[in-house]
């Protein structure tokens, strides 16, 4: 991977929480990351460790009216997403970011066709005629190997697999040549063998348009197939990030670790998977000091006091541990 | 779908049969039309004989033969008061109801929903708070009492208005607003709760994520999804217009179905009763059937189901 | 269709069993309770409660020469006839306590008998599915094109007219709309993975309609019954216009409104006052239900 | 969005379809537009309606036999100018004015008359005097085109009277040749009569209008060229039609006078349309024995409990008047009216003192418990409030009543058959404005009566005998002096009773906008204005004062 590539999105200690009845949720407390142009970060953690909430916080999409960016900057090529206004937000949403959602099947509105939907996204960005929009649909559907375009153009989302409306909404995702793409698990609802090709897909995509992307997952697998580089998150914030090959060959987070740990290899004998006790700390309560110290085998009462600050572990690869000695960072 | 229309006709005409008997029996509980017709001072000798020019002296269970054998063959006997066919005494004012009844539904749905829309887009905020209690006005205030005030007010009082009756267009306003208020709340209710459900649905993010400003996501995604329940109350909210016809017909003097129900209770008068109440459950029912195809067109879910 | 069915329902009760993901809520304006109706209610109860103690009348008590006497504030009003008197003399404010109490009464007998049975109904259809379901939806359905205040007619006339003619007639509505919704609700809740659990567990039907569907049920049963509160004053306030309401010489607001519109002009207060008290507590009655849903939402349970 | 095109067609479509629907005819000055509580059945056929009181939308298109008194109410001339009965009493002979002719030209003659009484009596007729008319009529022989004699089953006094609308309405003359050809329902599709106005058409539930007649008629030529009868059941309606203009008269009752004149209406009260009474039943029934009603000091009592000038002021807003006896009115024949006034105004006062000390006397000092239904016959709503307030006089003078309101058409049949319900209580009830009493009496006091409150057929205690005795005395006699003291000696019988006892005589009440139409005087005792239409002048021609 060329150093060299610049970056695209750099998001710094951004922080989005949530308001609600039983108090303020810290969904996204504190993330920073870079994501270089035809790059593609992975963002992994367990279900409720605010992943999610940072996709929809680069977009500006948090639920309304609960959600809130408190905090921090996210700078598209230099201008920060955070101050702008909606109207302005509207111009970077498809055009300069875009996002692929988990669930194909409510992703698309059920009342209205294909063509429909995938023309109306093109119409923001080409002043083009109906006539030639459609063809550019047509075009955008066979992009992302739809068979018999015409006819789907025609078709309601009910009447179309799984795997073939994620195309579409991935079609529709890379209509307006967005600089940066944030894919939400969007495998996780298909199966298997549609995974694969789907996957193979967004990198054709991403070789194509030399776009950046999210690729916010929990599935280790995809992880080693689809990214570069890898952000784990756990409670809110990012405790590693460092090259694929490096996390899976030597964590130092004790997190990252014990992830790694419960992933099953093909190779060697496989007894019991061994899993992490206890569970994530709920992000409305959450405890003074390091996170994960509740659940960590290396605990001491240093990190149950004061939360570690991220340091450099490695050549770009970082950790937010007590235990990691700093060693020269590049 | 003809699978779907032949069942839901089984039904009707069963429905119907249990209506007819339920009306057939209720009707004669209610006590005899000869005891209303009849002069203070008539003799026994009198009733008798209005009783078999009404051919009311029949033993019951051979009036109900007639009655049922004459339904089917479309003939629902005489009307008592009128003296001609309680059919046709029916279908004579049921235009005048069928003026009426879609300018209430029009004029409760364009209050409706703006005010849903208002109160998911702004939930819990005080303009839901608001928007939910000028809703329920519509609950809140007899029929007969709104009409009245509303006679008082832009007929006596500005002369803007005339105050009943059928004529030009000017006199469809107050009954039309008298007669719709009552549906705002249910309607507006409806839109709420279905748009709050759409707008928490996938695809609503796909759209903003599209570029779609605020609005377009809200007036054309959300709301034609969140339309079609609505549309499919129209066959509910029409059986209640049609009940809810029989007050304000009367403030308004309206020569509607909804009076001619009234008079015919009022006085006994069995065939006619008998008529309206089936004319108006095949109507109630047909109305149902016809929603429900309209609803099919409407979400291409169910068209190809 | 069936979803459609929920929807439908959900519109009438509006208790939505929509997906998980929805919107948390904004801690801090929901939460706070709809004050002004909870106090309409209380006060309302109370006054039904207390009528004899604190009416200062008795409502039938008559006094011809100062009848249609205007409320103390206008000209000619006495503060001995604090809402002014009517066409015979009756005291309007003594009627208007006295009445909250005949309103409340039917409502009450109405909701909890016609509530009931739709509850039951609701839940036995909703459990059981199959043909039962849909024989008990048809006569729901049935029931509930059958014409309101045709219906209530045909018995006053029949049984005569009366607080009872009019609970039953209340009834006999309301049951069917009670059914409907709580099949619904039923349908959703069988959905859930506990009924199933306790399925194996060997637990017999009846043991888990009591213990586990009702529960759940409840909740959109308590909206329901606030919801038709409304509804039940305003049916009677539409009978007594058509004649077939509560009879004299008991007081009721619908029958005050019915007695009082032909005087509009020369003696507003005699329908505007039980007006604005029929319409105080249905506003409020609505508004505390639509609360209540919310706050019992499912959907706002979790985060 | 599809769905709103098509609402918005809809909306615009029905708009334009409502403007062409009918004519707004309440504006212009040429046509008198009545505001009603009811047409009746609506059916254009004088044999097919029943209640009298709806006869106001026949009575403009056929002449009745025998007409009106226009100055004090009762019978008069019609369309015979008169009528003798023979010296034997069995048949009377009417004689037809000359000249009169029906709207399609034809001419009425005897064999029109002797065909319309036919028609009445007719199986197919349902008018409620038809069973009456049938009783009472052996043959009829027409004697010359314009004289025709009826034979009657024995001697009937009021026989011709009741061939009069002032009675009942079995008297109009229909058109015989007209209706030969184009049969009945042609005869209902297009009717024809005698009468000053023509009918243009009849809107089902809605209104009838007529037009009238071109050539001067013997019961006024009209003012108007266009009469319009309009369904309104709502009062308050009504009230407001009037006062914007739209209509000329509005029938009312009394509780809605005040909002009338704060209106600026004027308001035309129709003198003697008919008594508010109560009355006891079955009282003679072993089951009512251990009753206090039986002692005739209580039900003195119980009279003289209620204050009537406060009822007349107050509940019915001084529109009504002091009763005279029993169904007895001052245009009542028969009877010398000027005792009976005077009676009335002493026996019938409010006297609770005398009241208390009867109860007393009576062992009933305390009080005791009674059941009083509470119940308002068609076309006079306000019998509930005067029943209300005798149950206020009766429990201020320690009666505890137990008031069952009950809507008419539930009451009436239980006073049917062996009225199961009533006996031993009271209720109240109402006589209508009749000339002549004694048919009236028949009904509820004589043993084969209807009613029959003195006693039945089976079981008829002295009360009773000495009341069938009196009747039969009344309806043989042909010397008029003979039966005035007939009819004074039954109705000194049941006001002695106390047993059915008038609390007010009540009026039609009629709210007029004065710049639709002129002044005009109603015909005492018909509530309904059919037979006055045509003598109702315009605004400008007769001003009111």
């Amino acid at each position: 991977m060329a150093i060299a590539a610049p970056v695209v999105l750099d998001v710094r200690g951004l922080r989005a929480y949530l308001y609600t009845r039983w108090g303020v949720v810290r969904a996204v407390d504190g993330v920073s990351f870079a994501l270089r142009e035809g790059e593609t970060l992975g963002l992994v953690g367990e279900s409720g460790c605010g992943k999610t909430m940072t996709g929809l916080s680069l977009v500006r999409l948090l639920p309304e009216p609960a959600g809130r960016i408190v905090e921090g900057q996210i700078l598209l090529e230099g201008e920060d997403l955070v101050t702008k206004s909606e109207s302005e937000m509207r111009h970077v949403r498809g055009r300069r970011v875009s996002m692929i959602l988990q669930d194909p099947q409510t992703s698309l509105n059920p009342v209205f066709t294909i063509g429909d939907q995938i023309v109306e996204a093109l119409r923001l960005h080409h002043a083009d005629g109906e006539r030639a929009l459609a063809v550019r649909a047509e075009e955008a559907l066979r992009r992302v190997k739809v068979a018999a375009p015409e006819q789907r153009m025609r078709a309601y989302p009910h009447q179309m697999s799984g795997g073939m409306k994620q195309r579409v909404v991935g079609a529709i995702a890379v209509a307006g040549e967005p600089r940066v793409l944030i894919a939400d698990e969007p495998t996780t609802a298909l199966d298997v063998t549609i995974q694969l090709q789907y996957l193979a897909l967004l990198k054709e995509l991403q070789a194509r348009t030399r776009l950046a992307m999210l690729f916010i997952t929990h599935d280790f697998g995809i992880v080693a197939r689809m990214c570069d580089r890898v952000a784990v998150m756990y409670a809110g914030r990012i405790v590693e990030t460092g090259p694929t090959r490096t996390l899976f060959r030597s964590p130092r987070h004790p997190y990252t670790e014990a992830l790694m740990a419960s992933v099953p290899r093909m190779e060697g004998s496989v007894t019991r998977l061994p899993s992490i006790e206890g569970q994530p700390p709920p992000l409305h309560a959450l405890p003074a000091g390091c996170r994960f110290a509740p659940r960590c085998a290396y605990v001491d009462d240093r990190c149950r006091r004061e939360y570690p600050p991220i340091m450099p572990v490695g050549p770009a690869h970082e950790a937010a541990c007590w235990r990691v000695e700093p060693s020269p960072s590049r | 779908m003809q699978r779907f229309i032949l069942r839901r006709l089984a039904q009707s005409v069963l429905l119907l049969f249990v209506l007819a008997l339920i009306i057939f029996a209720l009707a004669r509980v209610s006590g005899n039309p000869a005891d209303l017709l009849l002069r203070e001072d008539a003799t026994q000798e009198d009733r008798a004989h209005l009783l078999r020019a009404l051919g009311l002296d029949r033993p019951v269970h051979e009036q109900l033969y007639l009655f049922l054998s004459g339904a089917l063959r479309g003939d629902l006997g005489e009307s008592i008061r009128y003296r001609k066919p309680a059919t046709e005494v029916f279908f004579e004012r049921l235009p005048n109801t069928l003026q009426l009844l879609p300018l209430a539904m029009v004029g409760a749905l364009v209050v409706a929903i703006p005010l849903g829309v208002l109160a998911a887009v702004y939930r819990g905020t005080i303009v839901d708070r608001i928007s939910g209690a000028v809703a329920v006005l519509g609950i809140a205030t007899p029929s007969f009492w709104l009409g009245i005030v509303l006679i008082y007010v832009f007929s006596i009082k500005l002369g803007l208005l005339p105050s009943s009756r059928m004529g030009g267009p000017s006199h469809y306003v107050l009954p039309a607003i008298t007669l719709g208020l009552f549906l705002v709340a249910g309607m507006m209710r409806l839109v709420r709760s279905s748009l709050l459900e759409v707008m928490g649905s996938e695809f609503v993010k796909l759209a903003r994520l599209k570029g779609l400003s605020q609005t377009v996501v809200i007036w054309k995604h959300c709301l034609r999804n969140a339309l079609i329940p609505v549309t499919t109350l129209f066959g509910v909210y029409f059986a209640l217009l049609i009940t809810g016809a029989i007050v304000t017909e009367t403030v308004f003097a309206w020569p509607g179905v909804g009076r001619l129900t009234y008079e015919a209770v009022i006085f006994r008068d069995y065939p006619l009763l008998q008529a309206v109440i089936l004319l108006k459950g095949i109507i109630v029912l047909g109305v149902n059937l016809g929603v429900d195809i309209v609803y099919a067109y409407l979400d291409p879910r169910v068209r190809y189901a | 269709m069936a979803r459609v069915e929920e929807r439908i329902d959900a519109g009438f009760a509006g208790s939505t069993a929509a997906d998980e993901s929805a919107l948390p809520r904004p801690r801090g304006d929901l939460a706070r309770m709809p004050w002004v109706s909870l106090v309409i209610i209380t006060v309302l109860v109370l006054v039904a409660l207390m009528a004899p103690l604190i009416a200062p009348h008795s409502p039938t008590e008559q006094s011809l020469p100062d009848k249609l006497r205007p409320p103390a504030w206008e000209a000619g009003g006495s503060t001995k006839h604090l809402l002014g008197t009517d066409v015979l003399g009756r005291d309007v404010l003594s009627r208007l306590i006295y009445g909250a109490r005949v309103s409340l009464i039917v409502a009450a007998v109405a909701l909890l008998a016609g509530g009931g049975i739709g509850l039951m109904v609701g839940i036995v259809s909703g459990y059981l599915g199959g043909r039962v379901d849909s024989v008990l939806m048809r006569v729901v359905d049935a029931t509930l094109t059958f014409p309101t205040i045709l219906i209530a007619l045909l018995l006053a006339v029949s049984l005569g007219q009366g607080l009872q003619t009019i609970a039953i007639a209340i009834t006999v509505l309301i049951w069917a709309r009670f059914a409907r919704v709580v099949r619904g609700e039923v349908l959703a809740v069988k959905a859930r993975d506990f009924v199933a659990l306790a399925r194996v567990h060997g637990c017999s039907h009846l043991r888990i309609m009591a213990v586990h569907i009702v529960p759940n049920v409840l909740n959109t049963f308590m909206v329901l019954l606030t919801l038709h509160i409304g509804f039940v004053i305003i049916v009677e306030a539409s009978l007594s216009f058509l004649g077939a309401g509560i009879p004299p010489p008991t007081p009721s607001w619908g029958q005050m409104v019915a007695d009082g519109r032909s005087h509009i002009a020369s003696a507003w207060w005699l329908s505007v006052v039980p007006g604005a008290a029929i319409m105080l507590v249905v506003l409020a009655f609505n508004l505390f239900g639509d609360w209540l849903r919310d706050w019992l939402d499912p959907r706002l349970r979790q985060v | 969005m599809r769905t709103w095109s098509l609402l918005a067609l809809a909306l615009s479509g029905l708009l334009v379809a409502g403007e062409l629907s009918s004519a707004d005819a309440a504006a212009d000055k040429d046509t008198l537009v009545i505001a009603l509580d009811t047409l009746g059945a609506q059916v254009m056929d004088p044999i097919m309606d029943t209640r009298a009181p709806h006869a106001h939308y026949h009575a403009p298109i056929w002449d009745s036999l025998v007409g009106f008194d226009l100055e004090n109410g009762g019978i008069g001339q019609g369309a015979a100018e008169r009528w003798e009965l023979a010296s034997d009493g069995k048949s009377w002979t009417f004689y037809l004015r000359k000249g009169q002719r029906f709207h399609n030209g034809d001419p009425v003659t005897a064999n029109d008359v002797k065909f319309s009484l036919e028609r009445v009596m007719s199986p197919e007729s349902i008018s409620s005097g038809a069973a009456a008319l049938r009783r009472a009529v052996d043959r009829i022989e027409v004697v010359d085109d314009l004289t025709v004699r009826v034979y009657t089953k024995g001697v009937i006094p009021q026989f011709a009277a009741s061939l009069s609308r002032a009675v009942f309405m079995e008297g109009s003359v229909m058109p015989k040749k007209y209706i030969e050809t184009v049969g009945a329902r042609g005869f209902r599709d297009k009717p024809v009569g005698s009468g000053p106005w023509k009918f243009v058409r009849s809107v089902p539930g809605d209104r009838i209008e007529y037009e009238a007649v071109t050539y001067p008629h013997w019961r006024g030529t009209p003012q108007f060229k266009r009469l319009t009868l309009l369904l309104v059941p709502e009062q308050s309606t009504r009230l407001a039609m009037v006062r914007t203009g739209e209509a000329a008269i509005a029938s009312i009752g009394p509780e809605a006078v005040k909002e009338a004149r704060a209106g600026g209406m004027k308001i035309v009260s129709v003198p003697g349309t008919m008594q508010a009474v109560y009355q006891f039943w079955g009282l003679y029934r072993p089951e009512a024995k251990a009753s206090p009603l039986n002692d005739v000091r209580v039900r003195e009592a119980l009279s003289l409990a209620i204050d009537r000038q406060q009822i007349i002021d107050h509940v019915m807003v001084k529109e009504a008047r002091w009763p005279m006896p029993f169904a007895a009115f001052k245009y009542s024949s028969d009877m010398t009216v000027p005792r009976w006034e005077d009676w009335a105004r002493t026996a019938l006062r409010y006297d609770p003192a005398r009241a208390k000390q009867l109860l007393a006397e009576a062992g009933h000092g305390s009080g005791f418990k009674m059941t009083f239904w509470n119940t308002a016959l068609p076309g006079t709503p306000f019998m509930v409030p005067i029943g209300e307030a005798v149950a206020g006089f009766w429990e201020k003078i320690g009666v505890k009543v137990e008031m069952k309101t009950v809507e008419w058409g539930a009451f009436d049949p239980m006073g049917r058959g062996e009225q199961k319900g009533l006996v031993g209580t009271a209720s109240m009830y109402r006589t209508a404005g009749r000339p002549e009493p004694i048919p009236r009496y028949a009904t509820t006091f004589v043993s084969k009566g209807v009613q029959h409150v003195f006693g039945d057929p089976q079981s008829c205690p002295a009360l009773c005998v000495d009341a069938d005795k009196a009747y039969e005395a009344i309806v043989a006699e042909k010397d008029d002096a003979k039966r005035t003291a007939a009819t004074n000696r039954m109705i000194e019988l049941v006001a002695k009773s106390w047993i059915a006892v008038p609390i007010v005589e009540g009026m039609g009440t009629w709210a007029v906008n004065p710049k639709s139409v002129g002044y005009f005087k109603p015909i005492p005792g018909r509530h309904e204005f059919g037979d006055v239409t045509e003598r109702m002048p315009r605004p400008e021609a007769k001003p009111w004062p």
